[in-house]
């Protein structure tokens, strides 16, 4: 299982692709899931110019390879992988993917959305957005 | 011999403190660690972490702990 | 919308980014739910050599394109794509992939697996897997 | 004058029909074509279409229609 915090954008197709080439024996796998959280120029209806991502170094990773572990010992599934951005970050530009591969579909599709929403409630990052109206730090994220 | 205490995000801002030590003697619980730094009670809404595992207001600390508060998070 | 029956390999991630650089406005999105279906080299306790996957010409790609319709009726998602093998396939390959692109991720995870639920139901193909033992068509899908 | 059948998978292999023509006259089901052209009672797992979409084994039928028979699906 992989945990990357990027600081520079990143393409999350190329990601799983790698991940997947690197990580996972051909014929193994027959059920990915992959989730991309992507940063858009408009939340809760107000145009945003740009987001910057503060986490805290150190326990940001120990908390998004937490998650992995608890998702895998609730799911049967071969591997697992988070890529996700800090920093300064433009519309258009991906912030977070999350891949899982399974023998079955059923396990990757559960473990996927339960780790998207794990990170949405447990990983430490926090967004400030950057619009016409100036900064704002976004309070909470939207439920899933 | 110190704890440190580092805030982030919103909280990091409204109190000027990115990371700061202060002096163990007294201080038993993150809620007392709180109340040290910024002369208030913790309020409930706010996070913690000791030494980077997610802590609850009446989490022992003690000396060379890492103490950590934060708003909710809002990463993915 | 798109529907593509592909009679030659493809590489699931450069559909997705293909399909998502053309047809989905940078900035709009702010999630991507994907599905891959890929053939492993054993299914249900034996060695699977490799996969014929018969469909029904102009009914296939008909159901598909009903399925997606009837996805868009539930959820509100922005864009979604089905790219699904014919013929023979070898382990390894990719079968099918699903991509939904929406505001918000609850929209995207709950569209992208219904999505693969009623193709996997109603979409006719039919496979026949080649073994050490022969061949046998595959007689259910197992159960999401 | 007929209504095309097509079988698949299979069920094309047991009764050697990829696609063959019948007489639509005395065929008012899609219960009635299966029957015309396997001697046999339609198997309740047999699913069917009409002209490409699902039908069901009392869904009518008439000339120029194409009316499939098939397993049930196993794609993805």
């Amino acid at each position: 299982m992989r945990v990357v915090l990027s600081s520079r954008p990143f393409d999350p197709w190329q990601s799983v692709q790698a991940f997947q080439a690197g990580s996972l024996q051909r014929g193994s796998y027959g059920a990915t899931a992959v989730f991309v959280g992507t940063m858009r120029d408009f939340n809760e209806g107000e145009t945003v110019d740009s987001l910057y991502l503060q986490h805290y170094p150190g326990m940001t990773e120990r908390e998004l390879e937490r998650i992995l572990r608890d998702a895998r010992a609730r799911w049967a599934f071969l591997d697992a992988m988070i890529e996700h951005r800090v920093g300064g970050i433009d519309p258009g530009e991906p912030i977070v993917v999350v891949g899982v591969w399974s023998a079955h579909r059923k396990e990757a599709f559960e473990a996927c959305r339960w780790i998207m929403e794990a990170l949405k409630s447990r990983a430490p990052f926090w967004k400030k957005e950057s619009g016409p109206g100036g900064e704002r730090w976004v309070e909470r994220n939207t439920p899933g | 011999m110190a704890i440190r205490v580092r805030m982030f995000a919103s909280l990091q801002e409204k109190w000027r403190i990115d990371q700061i030590e202060v002096e163990p003697c007294g201080l038993e619980t993150v809620a007392d660690v709180w109340r040290n730094v910024t002369g208030e009670a913790l309020p409930p809404h706010v996070l913690s972490a000791v030494n980077m595992d997610y802590a609850s207001p009446a989490t022992p600390v003690k000396d060379e702990d890492e103490v950590a508060f934060f708003p909710p998070v809002t990463g993915g």
